[in-house]
């Protein structure tokens, strides 16, 4: 039997406004946990060049000390000290191994990273173990801020929701209106200019990694009591993170944001309207066989294509605007 | 753990040497252990449903050690990290035949099982000296015991189309069950439930609407809340998920959440974190179909498993005796041995087959035709008002709602299996 | 016969900013022709027009009376024109002998072959020795370009330049950085190994262009300002007031 | 001429040095016998041309892939499909040269995707390689037909329709139709380098702005090598097939992607042999070390991050440091003071791998209490005192290997000095 499609027949019908509505919520909230990873990514890569692989194994270390520090005294500070912690590794790899290689190119800091991703994977493994810890929302936000449609929409995801925005605000707010914030913009423009200028280039580096890999902790506080936190979440995360910054125009805020939203909702949209095309069809009156090839493909499920549909459209804007969204130059 | 302090004693040669191209040899392989290889997941998002398996294995193993063993041997678990691919199990087959282990057991994952069973197929007509026997616990594809039976695997779970007999013989009485939505892992296990659950519902219920039939990637949905939506949106009174692991608990978790109102009918949410994600949110809408749980012992005279169950769980600080089938299966291979008179696989085999054993809750048989194991099975729900144990400290547990005998359980096989000469 | 290079009302921005404002100019086959200019005033700019690096924003560039503005670098070269970088640019982690043996590949007709091996290839590695003995760099055949000596690099970059065949060579400042007798050596080899062909090149040594050069023209801030014999120019007052006279 | 003498000299030393590398593959099963060490060594023939043929990329045309199991993976899966075809007896195609039809996958593959990725270099490439790399391992959910879905798919390879007679059954027979696959596909990776195509790749890596001013478009250059690698890399693929005989959506993925360039790096990407001695080096350890935690892959990350930092040319490029002082013979100068640093290097080794051996039985092991059996001691990870031993130790290796690397790197200057002076080639 196939899912009734009474959604498509009466359009427009609550049923289907609902749909939409928590669609557009989730959409929007996986996308604002994309943006505050890809935020600290596409900073260090403006900057630095450097494209951060580890980025999302910074993620789950965030995850990982606010259980720690939080099972000691409470969520708030764990949502305070974790990303310093973070950043603050994140600055020792910079200072101690990023800039050695440094005089290598830019693909030996790729790769420095692209090793960094297995040591800090193993590192939690070693340290918390494989099996998820409990790393629990915090009783004070653990409550239904209210209900739509019969659905409940916990306070936590407002909540994180109120953090990412909170964080753009304060990066825009730093970029535009503070004198570090100035160099970093220059240096995103015309990254050779800033040394030129007499800053302490490699300073400002250490201090840009640092604060990139402390929001990517961030956005691991956030969301590792959120979902799950486990010794897999870099890796399911890492993938995605670089295509939206990819897709966003590399060392583009604005489009980093742009990117993290559409790519969230693209992925919730696809399996929220979980049809295949021969649903779609066999509702406006076309019957498909199943059995012949055409048939075969139009039988797979949006869902299974949304898990490839971001990777598609990285692929897509690669080679017809290679410089993403918004991006200010081609890498 | 013989196994791991060899595994550390090697790392060492081979940090020391490693341009010397030594060949990695055991240090015991002797004869004088029965070796058991568990081919399960112990790392990624499935480590912690491997984990248990492996320690269920580990005690029970003691256990009859402890007694003796079996043929006056000792039984040794060995773990081994097929990290859910069914190509690492084949290649830890490979290394588990050199190491001398002849019984190897894996449940999680039937496209893990299928490609062992497919295996040790090839591995025993290829070394007829050096033979195989898989016995699975938990892989419930049907199709292990049907079109790709073989006579070397022996499965002491419940499959897929038993627990969804039962099941669907169990909603048939529930007059108000309306609209049903399938949820499923994508892979054969999930795609086996989401098949056979219409075929036996519109058989027995064609009132019954199906109003959702969603198969989702396995081990990587991270947030199930639009799934959740589409549940709500469709309108569904009950939900038939043979979700497990980390797949379960989040799902019921975006469930609870978002305040999902419907009943749940599983497979696997009995243990291993899942009764802690449910929390009270569960509570009187989630059962499930299993062949033990816990508060059993309140209804049946088992002082044996209750004797298992509170040492175990004193052991394993956050984890519950959760797999009566291990035992099952560990008992009937040892009645196996020692009724051939030797652990030889093809002998342990041939008495394995249509053997049958007294339990607490009645008799078990393995079916001689298709090497599936029948056994009584309960659905139960998880409740605030449960008899005496609670499950994983969350202060509700599972209380029983109906019993189904082996027999009832039983579903055709279509499987021939073909039997060695020798 | 056609010019073997002409420019046509060429400009180039970056941009908002002109760099080159409308250049004229017609380069007659044979001819050893010097752009001299001050610093800033567009001459690596307008190498980079010629040699396909950049692409004109207005104007046109023919080589041989084809037009070659908008093709890509490879495809200008095909045609034949060759080009040194004021920066050495040699494959650095190659001997010397790779390095003009990759330079007469192309011209030899190897295109992107995978079923020749380049070590029994008589005609190609006979040419790349010869090009060693006429370079004097025989007894470095076998050192990595980046371990040769600045003379040396700027050397093999002029041979890779030219061992290819292309019968129009652009040379970006072929003696900076040299002392006096490592230009004369160099000036000596480049006159050696240019006969018969087109030669255009920027030089700030106003000795080597005055000796090298069968035609100057003069480039200050974008433009053209004169185009003529050395002893023209030489006596050229705009010349002499909005170069010669600063720069000396 | 002597340049014909000397190249004949260097042609047979070269068909010396391959007769060797085939001798070796012939004798190794009469030493190592157990059927796991057949099977380690005919996956070490797999990984020698997928590392070869990654070098290719990464190595000879400066291109850092990592989706290149995208090749090696689909050409597995053609080769298993082909294998089920002759299994089905609806084709008829002799096992022996079902790796050229992974080949030929691998081959179209590479041109398709190729043609769009090629088209950027650095580090755009690699992103783009990365996003066809995840595309096609999640598109594996929807082709569950050709993928098989999670399962996989698998065949027999014992198909009976082959050219010499035998079965391929035993895992020794497979073993040396690996082994002769990889002295072919080694040597034809081999000749290539010297092609003008090989050439012009290296020149494209060094400098692709000057192989284009001599007539080279830079972007056919890697594209070709590109195809070409993919066909190799489909031959492993069509070879691994053969072995496991199932082919699984992650043999596409990321994971296998890293794995490649991890061992091409750590065996050196500089030289030709560089990513043998990588493919060897890597597979043994992943065999010997992964049993039942994952910790190998903590010791190959820090061995990874470290090359990356102090060796870039991997461990072939730190053997061809080397031949230069040995040429000079002034290698002995070098040697005491390796020897120096060598104590508190295995110190620090030493202390390294207890720290990361009780950290493991600490969170993963059935009963951390349990003493581990390390340097021919028990030691327990749950006592504070062997923390503080192996802490120690490594403290001091650190500082040790520290303070006595100053000597070795004055030796290396004192060397570099008298071969300046004598003039010996670099």
């Amino acid at each position: 039997m196939r899912p009734t499609l009474s959604h498509f027949a009466v359009a427009g019908s609550p049923v289907m406004l609902e749909s939409i509505v928590f669609s557009v919520l989730n959409g929007l909230l996986y996308g604002m946990l994309l943006f505050m990873l890809a935020s600290g990514l596409t900073l260090i890569f403006g900057m630095m060049g450097v494209l951060n692989f580890a980025h999302a194994s910074f993620y789950m270390l965030g995850a990982y000390c606010a259980y720690t520090i939080s099972s000691y005294t409470n969520f708030w500070v764990a949502l305070i000290l974790a990303p310093l912690f973070v950043g603050f590794l994140g600055a020792l790899t910079e200072r101690f191994g990023l800039r050695n290689v440094h005089k290598h190119g830019h693909v030996a800091e790729l790769l420095l990273t692209f090793g960094l991703v297995y040591v800090i994977d193993e590192l939690v493994v070693l340290i918390w173990g494989q099996i998820p810890v409990n790393y629990a929302i915090p009783p004070s936000l653990d409550f239904t801020l209210f209900t739509l449609f019969g659905t409940s929409f916990p306070a936590y995801r407002a909540f994180i929701l109120f953090v990412a925005i909170a964080m753009f605000g304060a990066i825009y707010l730093l970029l535009v209106r503070t004198r570090v914030g100035m160099i970093i913009r220059a240096a995103l423009s015309h990254p050779e200019m800033v040394g030129a200028l007499g800053h302490d280039v490699p300073r400002i580096f250490t201090l840009v990694f640092a604060f990139g890999t402390g929001l990517a902790g961030l956005a691991g506080v956030m969301a590792g009591n959120y979902y799950i936190t486990e010794p897999g979440m870099a890796f399911s995360m890492g993938p995605i993170v670089f295509v939206v910054v990819v897709f966003g125009g590399l060392g583009s805020l604005g489009g980093a944001l742009a990117a993290s939203l559409i790519i969230g909702l693209v992925t919730t949209f696809a399996v929220s309207l979980n049809y295949s095309i021969a649903d779609l069809l066999a509702a406006v009156g076309l019957g498909l066989d199943g059995a012949n090839i055409a048939g075969g493909l139009a039988h797979i499920d949006l869902s299974r294509i949304g898990q490839m549909l971001p990777y598609l459209m990285m692929v897509l804007i690669l080679i017809f605007r290679p410089r993403g969204l918004m991006g200010a130059r081609e890498s | 753990m013989k196994h791991y302090k060899g595994l550390v004693r090697r790392a060492v040669a081979a940090v020391g040497v490693a341009a010397a191209l030594a060949v990695p040899t055991l240090g015991s392989a002797a004869d004088d252990t029965i070796k058991i290889g568990y081919i399960d997941p112990l790392s990624g998002p499935f480590a912690n449903v491997g984990d248990a398996g492996l320690k269920h294995f580990k005690y029970l193993a003691e256990r009859i050690n402890a007694d003796g063993g079996i043929l006056g041997k000792d039984v040794e678990i060995i773990g081994y990290d097929n990290k859910s691919s069914a190509q690492e199990s084949l290649q830890i087959l490979r290394e588990a035949a050199d190491e001398g282990v002849h019984y190897i057991t894996q449940g999680n994952g039937s496209h893990v099982g299928g490609a062992l069973v497919d295996g040790v197929e090839k591995h025993n007509r290829r070394n007829p000296d050096n033979r195989m026997v898989f016995l699975n616990y938990a892989a419930v594809d049907p199709a292990l015991t049907g079109e790709k039976c073989s006579f070397w695997h022996f499965r002491f779970d419940a499959n897929s189309a038993m627990k969804l007999q039962a099941i669907t013989d169990y909603m048939a009485e529930q007059d108000d069950i309306k609209k049903v939505f399938l949820i499923n892992m994508d892979y054969s296990h999930g795609q086996a439930i989401s098949r056979i659950a219409k075929e036996m519902l519109k058989e027995k219920r064609p009132d019954i609407e199906i109003v959702g039939d969603v198969l989702h990637p396995v081990g990587k949905v991270k947030d199930f809340s639009p799934y959740i939506s589409q549940i709500q949106s469709s309108g569904a009174d009950t939900v038939i998920s043979g979700n497990w692991g980390n797949d379960l608990s989040l799902l019921v978790k975006a469930g609870a959440q978002a305040g999902l109102d419907v009943d749940w009918f599983t497979y696997y949410a009995g243990g291993l974190g899942t009764p802690t994600a449910l929390g009270k949110a569960g509570a009187e809408h989630v059962k499930m179909l299993t062949e033990w749980q816990e508060n059993l012992v309140e209804d049946y005279e088992a002082p044996e498993l209750r004797e298992i169950l509170e040492e175990f769980e004193q052991r394993y600080d956050g984890i519950e005796f959760y797999y009566l089938r291990i035992k099952t299966q560990m008992d009937m291979l040892q009645k196996a041995m020692e009724k051939a008179g030797s652990t030889e696989p093809l002998a342990v085999a041939r008495a394995l087959e249509g053997m049958t054993m007294e339990t607490p809750f009645g008799t078990v048989t393995m079916r001689e035709q298709d090497h599936q194991l029948l056994q009584p099975l309960f659905i139960s729900t998880f409740s605030e008002d449960y008899p005496k144990y609670d499950s994983e400290g969350t202060g509700l547990g599972w209380v029983m709602d109906a019993k189904l005998d082996a027999a009832s359980t039983a579903v055709d096989s279509v499987c021939e299996m073909k039997r060695p000469s020798s | 016969m056609s010019d073997a290079l002409k420019l046509a009302n060429v400009h180039k921005r970056f941009g908002e900013t002109p760099i080159i404002r409308g250049v004229d100019l017609a380069v007659a086959p044979g001819e050893r022709h010097a752009i001299i200019g001050p610093n800033g005033a567009g001459k690596s700019t307008l190498f980079n027009l010629i040699s396909g690096r950049y692409t004109p924003s207005e104007g046109e560039i023919a080589l041989h009376g084809k037009r070659i503005s908008g093709l890509a670098p490879h495809q200008i070269n095909r045609r034949g024109l060759s080009r040194s970088f004021q920066i050495t640019n040699l494959f650095q982690n190659m001997t010397v002998f790779e390095n003009l043996r990759c330079s007469l590949l192309w011209a030899q007709g190897y295109k992107y072959s995978f079923w020749h091996l380049v070590g029994r290839q008589t005609a190609l590695n006979e040419a790349a020795e010869q090009w060693l003995e006429r370079l004097g760099l025989s007894a470095r055949r076998d050192v990595p370009a980046s371990l040769l000596t600045y003379a040396e690099q700027r050397t093999l970059e002029i041979g890779t330049t030219i061992a290819g065949g292309a019968d129009v060579i652009l040379l970006d400042e072929p003696t900076a950085g040299m002392g006096l007798a490592e230009r004369d050596h160099t000036m000596a080899m480049i006159s050696e190994v240019t006969q018969d062909k087109t030669l255009l090149m920027v030089e700030h040594d106003m000795g080597v262009v005055f000796e090298l050069a069968d035609r100057i023209s003069v480039l200050v801030y974008g433009q053209i300002i004169a185009s003529d014999t050395p002893e023209a120019i030489r006596a050229n007052a705009a010349v002499q007031e909005a170069y010669l006279g600063e720069a000396h | 001429m002597s340049h014909s003498q000397s190249s004949r000299t260097a042609l047979l030393w070269h068909i010396g040095v391959w007769a060797l590398f085939a001798l070796v593959i012939v004798v190794l099963p009469y030493i190592f016998t157990s059927s796991s060490s057949i099977s380690m060594m005919s996956q070490m023939g797999v990984f020698i041309i997928f590392a070869l043929s990654y070098n290719m990329l990464l190595g000879q045309a400066g291109m850092l892939s990592f989706g290149h199991a995208v090749y090696f993976g689909l050409g597995g899966f053609f080769t298993l499909h082909a294998i089920r075809a002759v299994n089905d007896e609806v084709w008829q195609f002799p096992l022996e040269l079902m790796p050229l039809v992974g080949g030929v996958g691998g081959l179209a593959f590479g041109i398709i995707f190729g043609s769009i990725s090629t088209r950027r270099a650095g580090v755009t490439f690699a992103m783009i390689t990365l996003g066809i790399g995840s595309m096609v391992e999640s598109s594996a959910n929807m082709f569950t037909d050709f993928f098989g879905g999670e399962s996989g798919i698998s065949g027999n390879r014992v198909t009976d329709v082959t050219l010499f007679g035998f079965s391929y059954g035993p895992s020794i027979e497979v073993y040396y139709l690996i082994g002769a696959w990889t002295v072919m596909a080694a040597v034809a990776m081999y000749l290539l380098t010297k092609t003008p195509l090989g050439r012009i790749s290296n020149a494209v890596r060094d400098n692709p702005e000057r192989a284009q001013f001599v007539g080279y478009n830079t972007t056919i250059a890697r594209f070709i090598q590109f195809s070409l690698s993919g066909f190799f890399a489909g031959i492993a693929g069509g070879l691994f097939a053969i072995m496991f005989e199932i082919m699984t959506a992650p043999n596409v993925g990321l994971v296998q992607s890293g794995a490649v360039l991890l061992m091409t790096f750590i065996g050196g990407v500089g030289l030709f042999f560089g990513p043998i001695i990588g493919a060897v080096l890597v597979t043994y350890m992943h065999t010997a070390l992964s049993g039942f935690s994952e910790g190998w892959i903590l010791y190959f990350g820090l061995m990874f991050v470290f090359m990356v930092m102090y060796a870039p040319g991997g461990i072939a490029g730190v053997i061809y440091a080397h031949a230069a002082p040995w040429r000079a013979g002034l290698l002995w100068r070098l040697l005491p003071s390796y020897l120096l640093v060598l104590l508190p290097a295995l110190l620090a080794i030493a202390g390294l791998v207890a720290v990361v051996e009780m950290g493991y039985q600490l969170s993963l092991a059935y009963d951390p209490s349990s003493p581990i059996d390390l340097f021919y001691m028990q030691i327990n990870a749950t006592s504070l005192w062997s923390w503080l031993v192996a802490l120690l130790g490594l403290a001091v290796g650190i500082a040790g290997v520290l303070a006595t690397a100053r000597v070795v790197r004055a030796r290396w200057a004192g060397v570099n000095r008298s071969m300046q002076a004598t003039g010996a080639k670099t």
